[in-house]
Protein backbone atom coordinates (compact mmCIF):
# COMPACT_ATOMS: atom_id res chain seq x y z
CA UNK A 1 0.00 0.00 0.00
CA UNK A 2 1.60 3.35 -0.99
CA UNK A 3 0.14 6.91 0.68
CA UNK A 4 1.55 10.37 -0.95
CA UNK A 5 0.27 13.42 0.15
CA UNK A 6 1.74 16.75 -2.22
CA UNK A 7 1.47 19.85 -3.03
CA UNK A 8 1.61 19.07 -6.96
CA UNK A 9 -1.18 17.91 -9.32
CA UNK A 10 -1.07 13.97 -10.19
CA UNK A 11 -2.24 12.52 -13.19
CA UNK A 12 -5.09 10.00 -12.69
CA UNK A 13 -4.98 8.28 -15.65
CA UNK A 14 -1.16 7.60 -15.50
CA UNK A 15 -0.99 6.66 -11.66
CA UNK A 16 -4.31 4.32 -12.45
CA UNK A 17 -1.63 2.66 -15.62
CA UNK A 18 1.33 2.31 -12.99
CA UNK A 19 -1.17 1.17 -10.28
CA UNK A 20 -2.03 -1.75 -13.21
CA UNK A 21 -3.65 -5.22 -11.26
CA UNK A 22 -1.28 -7.56 -11.96
CA UNK A 23 -2.19 -10.66 -9.76
CA UNK A 24 -5.23 -8.85 -8.90
CA UNK A 25 -9.02 -10.13 -10.90
CA UNK A 26 -10.51 -6.11 -9.67
CA UNK A 27 -8.84 -3.02 -9.41
CA UNK A 28 -11.32 -0.20 -8.25
CA UNK A 29 -10.15 3.74 -8.10
CA UNK A 30 -11.84 6.39 -6.42
CA UNK A 31 -11.19 10.02 -7.74
CA UNK A 32 -12.37 13.33 -5.85
CA UNK A 33 -12.42 16.72 -7.97
CA UNK A 34 -13.39 19.92 -6.91
CA UNK A 35 -16.69 21.22 -8.07
CA UNK A 36 -18.11 24.48 -7.91
CA UNK A 37 -21.89 24.10 -7.66
CA UNK A 38 -22.60 27.56 -7.52
CA UNK A 39 -20.17 29.05 -9.85
CA UNK A 40 -18.67 31.32 -7.59
CA UNK A 41 -15.78 29.01 -6.78
CA UNK A 42 -12.19 30.66 -7.26
CA UNK A 43 -10.37 28.36 -5.81
CA UNK A 44 -10.07 25.30 -2.75
CA UNK A 45 -7.32 25.83 -0.41
CA UNK A 46 -6.74 22.55 1.48
CA UNK A 47 -4.44 22.70 5.56
CA UNK A 48 -3.35 19.56 6.48
CA UNK A 49 -1.00 18.72 9.21
CA UNK A 50 2.03 17.14 7.93
CA UNK A 51 3.49 13.87 9.94
CA UNK A 52 0.22 13.58 11.37
CA UNK A 53 -1.45 13.11 7.92
CA UNK A 54 1.04 10.52 6.76
CA UNK A 55 0.47 8.39 9.82
CA UNK A 56 -2.83 8.61 9.69
CA UNK A 57 -3.48 7.48 6.20
CA UNK A 58 -0.85 5.04 6.65
CA UNK A 59 -2.88 3.65 8.91
CA UNK A 60 -6.31 3.70 7.56
CA UNK A 61 -4.49 2.02 4.72
CA UNK A 62 -3.08 -1.03 6.39
CA UNK A 63 -6.11 -1.27 7.94
CA UNK A 64 -7.93 -1.91 4.89
CA UNK A 65 -5.25 -4.46 3.03
CA UNK A 66 -5.11 -6.56 6.32
CA UNK A 67 -8.79 -6.55 6.47
CA UNK A 68 -9.83 -7.29 2.52
CA UNK A 69 -6.33 -8.98 2.15
CA UNK A 70 -5.60 -6.38 -0.29
CA UNK A 71 -3.50 -7.04 -3.74
CA UNK A 72 -2.25 -3.62 -3.91
CA UNK A 73 -3.74 -0.18 -3.03
CA UNK A 74 -2.69 3.35 -3.15
CA UNK A 75 -3.81 6.59 -1.49
CA UNK A 76 -2.76 10.04 -3.19
CA UNK A 77 -3.91 13.29 -1.46
CA UNK A 78 -3.13 17.04 -2.47
CA UNK A 79 -2.90 19.88 -0.13
CA UNK A 80 -2.08 23.74 -1.07
CA UNK A 81 -4.43 25.80 -3.74
CA UNK A 82 -6.74 23.59 -5.90
CA UNK A 83 -9.20 25.27 -8.74
CA UNK A 84 -12.63 23.84 -9.76
CA UNK A 85 -12.14 20.56 -11.72
CA UNK A 86 -9.23 19.41 -10.36
CA UNK A 87 -8.03 16.55 -8.88
CA UNK A 88 -7.78 16.28 -4.93
CA UNK A 89 -6.90 12.49 -4.48
CA UNK A 90 -7.63 9.66 -5.45
CA UNK A 91 -7.80 5.85 -4.20
CA UNK A 92 -7.23 2.63 -5.92
CA UNK A 93 -7.52 -0.84 -4.45
CA UNK A 94 -7.31 -4.05 -6.20
CA UNK A 95 -8.23 -7.47 -4.74
CA UNK A 96 -9.16 -10.90 -6.05
CA UNK A 97 -12.89 -10.25 -6.52
CA UNK A 98 -14.89 -7.28 -7.08
CA UNK A 99 -16.41 -7.28 -3.62
CA UNK A 100 -13.20 -6.64 -1.56
CA UNK A 101 -11.52 -4.12 -4.16
CA UNK A 102 -15.08 -2.13 -3.76
CA UNK A 103 -15.53 -2.48 0.17
CA UNK A 104 -11.66 -1.36 0.40
CA UNK A 105 -11.84 1.41 -1.57
CA UNK A 106 -15.23 2.39 0.26
CA UNK A 107 -13.56 2.21 3.55
CA UNK A 108 -10.59 4.16 2.74
CA UNK A 109 -12.76 7.12 1.52
CA UNK A 110 -14.79 6.79 4.46
CA UNK A 111 -12.14 6.97 7.01
CA UNK A 112 -9.92 9.25 4.99
CA UNK A 113 -12.94 12.08 4.90
CA UNK A 114 -13.33 12.22 8.49
CA UNK A 115 -10.20 10.60 10.21
CA UNK A 116 -7.81 12.34 8.34
CA UNK A 117 -6.28 15.88 9.43
CA UNK A 118 -7.04 17.87 6.07
CA UNK A 119 -9.23 20.77 6.05
CA UNK A 120 -10.84 22.40 2.83
CA UNK A 121 -11.36 26.22 2.90
CA UNK A 122 -13.41 27.88 -0.27
CA UNK A 123 -12.35 30.97 -1.94
CA UNK A 124 -15.26 32.44 -4.01
CA UNK A 125 -15.99 35.65 -5.68
CA UNK A 126 -18.12 36.85 -2.60
CA UNK A 127 -16.04 35.56 0.73
CA UNK A 128 -14.18 32.67 1.72
CA UNK A 129 -15.51 30.24 4.34
CA UNK A 130 -13.95 26.63 5.95
CA UNK A 131 -16.04 23.72 4.66
CA UNK A 132 -18.02 21.97 7.48
CA UNK A 133 -17.92 18.46 8.37
CA UNK A 134 -21.44 16.55 7.03
CA UNK A 135 -23.19 13.98 9.30
CA UNK A 136 -23.26 12.18 6.80
CA UNK A 137 -19.74 11.93 6.41
CA UNK A 138 -19.57 10.88 10.10
CA UNK A 139 -22.30 8.45 10.00
CA UNK A 140 -21.14 6.52 7.29
CA UNK A 141 -18.00 5.20 9.44
CA UNK A 142 -20.49 3.66 11.89
CA UNK A 143 -21.00 0.68 8.82
CA UNK A 144 -17.58 -0.49 8.83
CA UNK B 1 7.52 22.35 27.38
CA UNK B 2 4.37 21.24 25.07
CA UNK B 3 3.99 22.20 21.24
CA UNK B 4 0.61 23.21 20.45
CA UNK B 5 -0.89 23.47 16.92
CA UNK B 6 -3.96 25.26 15.23
CA UNK B 7 -5.42 24.09 12.02
CA UNK B 8 -8.13 25.58 9.95
CA UNK B 9 -10.21 28.36 11.80
CA UNK B 10 -8.97 27.38 15.11
CA UNK B 11 -5.96 28.54 13.93
CA UNK B 12 -7.16 31.81 12.22
CA UNK B 13 -9.08 32.52 15.30
CA UNK B 14 -5.89 32.34 17.35
CA UNK B 15 -3.97 33.96 15.47
CA UNK B 16 -0.74 31.59 14.98
CA UNK B 17 -0.08 28.10 13.86
CA UNK B 18 1.60 26.75 16.64
CA UNK B 19 3.22 27.98 20.13
CA UNK B 20 5.33 26.09 22.71
CA UNK B 21 3.90 26.33 26.06
CA UNK B 22 5.19 25.38 29.73
CA UNK B 23 2.22 23.87 31.38
CA UNK B 24 1.55 21.96 34.15
CA UNK B 25 -2.17 20.59 32.65
CA UNK B 26 -2.72 17.01 33.70
CA UNK B 27 -5.13 16.71 30.39
CA UNK B 28 -5.83 18.40 27.58
CA UNK B 29 -9.14 19.99 29.10
CA UNK B 30 -6.84 21.40 31.64
CA UNK B 31 -4.52 22.37 28.77
CA UNK B 32 -7.74 24.11 27.75
CA UNK B 33 -8.93 25.99 30.76
CA UNK B 34 -5.37 27.47 31.34
CA UNK B 35 -5.46 28.78 27.46
CA UNK B 36 -8.53 30.13 27.68
CA UNK B 37 -7.79 32.30 30.80
CA UNK B 38 -5.01 33.82 28.32
CA UNK B 39 -6.60 36.07 26.12
CA UNK B 40 -10.50 36.68 24.28
CA UNK B 41 -9.39 34.84 21.06
CA UNK B 42 -8.56 32.01 23.07
CA UNK B 43 -11.60 31.87 24.72
CA UNK B 44 -13.79 32.56 21.42
CA UNK B 45 -11.55 29.34 19.79
CA UNK B 46 -12.05 27.13 22.51
CA UNK B 47 -15.50 28.12 23.57
CA UNK B 48 -17.20 24.73 22.33
CA UNK B 49 -15.55 21.94 22.35
CA UNK B 50 -18.49 20.09 20.58
CA UNK B 51 -17.04 22.10 17.66
CA UNK B 52 -13.38 20.95 18.24
CA UNK B 53 -11.13 17.59 17.70
CA UNK B 54 -7.56 17.21 19.44
CA UNK B 55 -4.62 15.22 18.31
CA UNK B 56 -2.18 14.38 21.08
CA UNK B 57 1.59 13.30 19.56
CA UNK B 58 -0.43 13.02 15.96
CA UNK B 59 -3.04 10.35 17.11
CA UNK B 60 -6.62 11.76 17.43
CA UNK B 61 -7.69 11.29 21.17
CA UNK B 62 -10.78 12.89 23.88
CA UNK B 63 -10.73 16.03 26.04
CA UNK B 64 -9.91 13.60 28.81
CA UNK B 65 -6.56 12.61 27.79
CA UNK B 66 -3.45 12.76 29.93
CA UNK B 67 -0.63 15.02 29.10
CA UNK B 68 2.27 12.86 30.79
CA UNK B 69 5.06 12.72 28.32
CA UNK B 70 3.25 14.77 25.44
CA UNK B 71 5.41 16.55 23.25
CA UNK B 72 2.39 18.06 20.57
CA UNK B 73 -1.56 18.50 20.95
CA UNK B 74 -3.11 19.68 18.16
CA UNK B 75 -6.45 21.58 18.09
CA UNK B 76 -8.73 22.01 14.86
CA UNK B 77 -11.99 21.65 13.46
CA UNK B 78 -13.69 17.98 12.52
CA UNK B 79 -11.86 16.97 9.23
CA UNK B 80 -13.00 17.72 5.69
CA UNK B 81 -10.26 15.22 3.49
CA UNK B 82 -11.68 13.28 0.31
CA UNK C 1 -23.71 6.70 -20.68
CA UNK C 2 -21.50 5.02 -23.40
CA UNK C 3 -21.43 1.40 -23.98
CA UNK C 4 -19.03 -0.06 -25.96
CA UNK C 5 -19.05 -4.42 -26.83
CA UNK C 6 -15.39 -4.93 -28.69
CA UNK C 7 -12.94 -7.77 -29.52
CA UNK C 8 -9.78 -5.33 -29.37
CA UNK C 9 -7.91 -4.86 -25.82
CA UNK C 10 -8.63 -1.39 -24.52
CA UNK C 11 -6.08 0.99 -22.54
CA UNK C 12 -7.92 1.39 -19.23
CA UNK C 13 -5.99 4.66 -18.70
CA UNK C 14 -6.64 6.28 -21.65
CA UNK C 15 -10.36 5.48 -21.29
CA UNK C 16 -10.09 7.03 -17.71
CA UNK C 17 -8.27 10.08 -19.16
CA UNK C 18 -10.87 10.20 -21.53
CA UNK C 19 -13.60 9.88 -19.43
CA UNK C 20 -12.79 12.22 -17.01
CA UNK C 21 -15.30 14.00 -14.63
CA UNK C 22 -16.30 17.38 -15.71
CA UNK C 23 -18.96 18.57 -13.65
CA UNK C 24 -18.58 15.99 -10.90
CA UNK C 25 -17.14 15.47 -7.58
CA UNK C 26 -16.59 11.89 -7.77
CA UNK C 27 -15.06 9.41 -10.55
CA UNK C 28 -15.30 5.77 -9.35
CA UNK C 29 -14.14 2.70 -12.25
CA UNK C 30 -13.79 -0.75 -11.96
CA UNK C 31 -11.39 -3.05 -13.87
CA UNK C 32 -12.18 -6.80 -14.19
CA UNK C 33 -8.75 -8.72 -15.14
CA UNK C 34 -8.21 -12.21 -16.37
CA UNK C 35 -6.54 -14.12 -13.39
CA UNK C 36 -4.30 -17.19 -13.49
CA UNK C 37 -5.08 -18.68 -9.86
CA UNK C 38 -3.71 -22.23 -10.67
CA UNK C 39 -0.94 -20.96 -12.76
CA UNK C 40 -2.31 -23.70 -15.69
CA UNK C 41 -4.27 -20.94 -17.20
CA UNK C 42 -3.30 -20.65 -20.90
CA UNK C 43 -6.74 -17.95 -21.98
CA UNK C 44 -10.20 -17.17 -21.33
CA UNK C 45 -12.40 -17.07 -24.31
CA UNK C 46 -15.91 -15.05 -24.05
CA UNK C 47 -18.51 -15.50 -26.23
CA UNK C 48 -21.61 -13.39 -26.45
CA UNK C 49 -24.98 -12.02 -27.67
CA UNK C 50 -24.35 -9.82 -30.51
CA UNK C 51 -27.73 -7.64 -30.32
CA UNK C 52 -28.66 -8.53 -26.84
CA UNK C 53 -25.29 -7.80 -25.19
CA UNK C 54 -25.46 -3.94 -26.34
CA UNK C 55 -29.69 -4.07 -25.05
CA UNK C 56 -28.87 -5.47 -22.19
CA UNK C 57 -25.83 -3.10 -21.18
CA UNK C 58 -27.57 -0.01 -22.73
CA UNK C 59 -31.14 -1.01 -20.16
CA UNK C 60 -28.68 -1.75 -17.20
CA UNK C 61 -26.57 1.99 -17.91
CA UNK C 62 -29.54 3.69 -17.90
CA UNK C 63 -31.27 1.91 -15.07
CA UNK C 64 -27.81 3.50 -12.90
CA UNK C 65 -27.68 6.55 -14.47
CA UNK C 66 -31.52 7.47 -13.48
CA UNK C 67 -31.51 6.05 -10.29
CA UNK C 68 -28.33 8.05 -9.09
CA UNK C 69 -28.19 10.96 -11.13
CA UNK C 70 -25.09 10.14 -12.96
CA UNK C 71 -23.10 13.20 -14.40
CA UNK C 72 -21.33 9.97 -16.79
CA UNK C 73 -21.15 6.64 -17.32
CA UNK C 74 -19.49 3.65 -19.00
CA UNK C 75 -19.25 0.09 -19.59
CA UNK C 76 -16.68 -1.63 -21.68
CA UNK C 77 -16.50 -5.39 -22.21
CA UNK C 78 -14.53 -7.29 -24.02
CA UNK C 79 -15.00 -10.69 -25.96
CA UNK C 80 -13.43 -13.41 -28.25
CA UNK C 81 -9.49 -14.52 -26.57
CA UNK C 82 -8.12 -13.14 -23.54
CA UNK C 83 -4.97 -13.68 -21.57
CA UNK C 84 -3.87 -13.66 -18.15
CA UNK C 85 -3.32 -10.19 -16.80
CA UNK C 86 -5.55 -8.74 -19.66
CA UNK C 87 -8.53 -6.31 -18.84
CA UNK C 88 -11.74 -7.93 -19.59
CA UNK C 89 -13.77 -5.00 -19.03
CA UNK C 90 -14.29 -1.72 -17.05
CA UNK C 91 -16.93 0.54 -15.66
CA UNK C 92 -16.82 4.14 -14.70
CA UNK C 93 -19.42 6.36 -13.07
CA UNK C 94 -19.06 9.96 -12.55
CA UNK C 95 -21.82 11.86 -10.33
CA UNK C 96 -21.72 14.77 -7.79
CA UNK C 97 -20.79 12.94 -4.06
CA UNK C 98 -18.84 9.64 -3.75
CA UNK C 99 -22.08 7.52 -2.49
CA UNK C 100 -23.76 7.49 -5.77
CA UNK C 101 -20.38 7.18 -7.66
CA UNK C 102 -19.72 3.91 -5.51
CA UNK C 103 -23.18 2.70 -5.76
CA UNK C 104 -23.71 3.13 -9.15
CA UNK C 105 -20.33 1.12 -10.04
CA UNK C 106 -21.63 -1.57 -7.72
CA UNK C 107 -24.77 -2.10 -9.27
CA UNK C 108 -23.34 -1.82 -13.13
CA UNK C 109 -21.21 -4.54 -12.23
CA UNK C 110 -23.90 -6.76 -10.28
CA UNK C 111 -26.15 -6.63 -13.19
CA UNK C 112 -23.34 -7.03 -15.78
CA UNK C 113 -22.39 -10.42 -14.05
CA UNK C 114 -25.56 -12.07 -14.17
CA UNK C 115 -27.66 -10.46 -16.59
CA UNK C 116 -25.14 -9.48 -19.51
CA UNK C 117 -25.00 -12.38 -21.99
CA UNK C 118 -20.83 -12.81 -22.02
CA UNK C 119 -20.47 -16.84 -20.72
CA UNK C 120 -16.38 -16.88 -19.96
CA UNK C 121 -14.88 -20.30 -21.06
CA UNK C 122 -11.28 -21.44 -19.64
CA UNK C 123 -8.43 -22.89 -21.80
CA UNK C 124 -6.22 -24.24 -19.59
CA UNK C 125 -3.14 -27.05 -19.92
CA UNK C 126 -5.05 -29.70 -18.79
CA UNK C 127 -8.29 -29.48 -20.30
CA UNK C 128 -11.35 -26.32 -20.99
CA UNK C 129 -14.01 -25.38 -18.75
CA UNK C 130 -17.30 -23.30 -18.76
CA UNK C 131 -17.08 -21.00 -16.18
CA UNK C 132 -20.03 -21.70 -13.72
CA UNK C 133 -21.90 -18.60 -12.59
CA UNK C 134 -21.61 -17.92 -9.12
CA UNK C 135 -24.66 -17.91 -5.98
CA UNK C 136 -23.01 -15.02 -4.59
CA UNK C 137 -23.15 -12.64 -8.41
CA UNK C 138 -26.97 -14.06 -8.26
CA UNK C 139 -27.33 -13.08 -4.54
CA UNK C 140 -26.09 -9.85 -5.05
CA UNK C 141 -28.62 -8.77 -7.09
CA UNK C 142 -31.45 -8.35 -4.17
CA UNK C 143 -29.47 -5.87 -2.63
CA UNK C 144 -30.93 -3.20 -5.13
CA UNK D 1 -40.45 -19.68 -38.82
CA UNK D 2 -38.70 -19.11 -35.73
CA UNK D 3 -34.34 -18.40 -35.63
CA UNK D 4 -33.11 -20.51 -32.84
CA UNK D 5 -29.91 -19.47 -31.30
CA UNK D 6 -27.65 -21.53 -28.50
CA UNK D 7 -24.72 -20.21 -26.69
CA UNK D 8 -22.07 -21.79 -24.54
CA UNK D 9 -22.23 -25.20 -23.28
CA UNK D 10 -25.73 -25.55 -24.64
CA UNK D 11 -24.34 -24.49 -28.09
CA UNK D 12 -21.67 -27.11 -28.15
CA UNK D 13 -24.04 -29.78 -26.91
CA UNK D 14 -26.18 -29.16 -29.62
CA UNK D 15 -23.66 -28.81 -32.10
CA UNK D 16 -24.50 -25.49 -33.90
CA UNK D 17 -24.97 -21.52 -33.17
CA UNK D 18 -28.35 -21.12 -34.64
CA UNK D 19 -30.79 -22.46 -36.94
CA UNK D 20 -34.47 -21.89 -38.25
CA UNK D 21 -37.43 -23.81 -37.41
CA UNK D 22 -40.93 -24.07 -38.06
CA UNK D 23 -42.87 -24.45 -34.98
CA UNK D 24 -46.29 -24.08 -33.89
CA UNK D 25 -45.79 -24.35 -30.50
CA UNK D 26 -47.24 -21.72 -28.16
CA UNK D 27 -44.87 -21.59 -25.58
CA UNK D 28 -40.95 -21.61 -24.93
CA UNK D 29 -41.46 -24.83 -23.17
CA UNK D 30 -43.97 -26.24 -25.64
CA UNK D 31 -40.96 -25.76 -28.28
CA UNK D 32 -38.05 -27.31 -25.60
CA UNK D 33 -40.62 -30.21 -25.51
CA UNK D 34 -40.39 -30.63 -29.14
CA UNK D 35 -37.04 -30.28 -29.60
CA UNK D 36 -35.93 -32.45 -27.64
CA UNK D 37 -37.77 -35.04 -29.29
CA UNK D 38 -35.87 -34.45 -32.17
CA UNK D 39 -32.11 -36.18 -31.18
CA UNK D 40 -30.49 -37.19 -28.58
CA UNK D 41 -28.36 -34.41 -28.04
CA UNK D 42 -31.55 -32.40 -27.88
CA UNK D 43 -32.66 -34.31 -25.26
CA UNK D 44 -29.10 -33.90 -23.37
CA UNK D 45 -29.02 -30.14 -23.84
CA UNK D 46 -31.95 -29.75 -22.15
CA UNK D 47 -32.60 -32.37 -19.85
CA UNK D 48 -32.23 -29.75 -16.35
CA UNK D 49 -34.11 -26.61 -17.53
CA UNK D 50 -33.24 -25.30 -14.06
CA UNK D 51 -29.56 -24.91 -15.32
CA UNK D 52 -30.67 -23.12 -18.40
CA UNK D 53 -31.87 -19.63 -19.42
CA UNK D 54 -33.64 -18.32 -22.23
CA UNK D 55 -34.38 -15.00 -23.88
CA UNK D 56 -37.28 -14.41 -26.34
CA UNK D 57 -36.87 -11.18 -28.89
CA UNK D 58 -33.14 -10.18 -26.99
CA UNK D 59 -34.94 -9.71 -23.44
CA UNK D 60 -34.23 -12.54 -20.63
CA UNK D 61 -37.99 -14.55 -19.87
CA UNK D 62 -39.60 -17.42 -18.40
CA UNK D 63 -39.73 -20.78 -20.19
CA UNK D 64 -43.63 -19.97 -20.21
CA UNK D 65 -43.30 -17.30 -22.31
CA UNK D 66 -45.42 -17.30 -25.00
CA UNK D 67 -44.43 -17.30 -28.89
CA UNK D 68 -46.73 -15.34 -30.68
CA UNK D 69 -45.07 -12.94 -32.78
CA UNK D 70 -41.66 -13.82 -31.58
CA UNK D 71 -38.90 -14.17 -34.37
CA UNK D 72 -35.65 -15.28 -32.20
CA UNK D 73 -35.53 -17.43 -29.41
CA UNK D 74 -31.87 -18.35 -27.42
CA UNK D 75 -30.87 -20.90 -24.94
CA UNK D 76 -27.70 -20.83 -22.72
CA UNK D 77 -26.35 -21.07 -19.49
CA UNK D 78 -26.57 -18.64 -16.50
CA UNK D 79 -24.18 -15.18 -17.57
CA UNK D 80 -21.03 -14.83 -16.34
CA UNK D 81 -20.11 -11.74 -17.51
CA UNK D 82 -17.85 -8.70 -15.62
Amino acid sequence: MKVRVQRAPFDFAAEAAAFGGAGAGAVVTFTGIVRDCEGSLQRMEIEHYPGMTERALTRIAEEASARWGLVGGLIIHRYGPLVPGEAIMMVATSAAHRAEAFAAAEYLMDYLKSRAPFWKKEIRSDGEAWVSARDADEQALTRW
Amino acid sequence: MIEILYFAWVRERIGLPRERVDTRAATVADLVEELKLREARYAAAFADLSALRVAVDQDLTDFDAPLAGVREVAFFPPMTGG
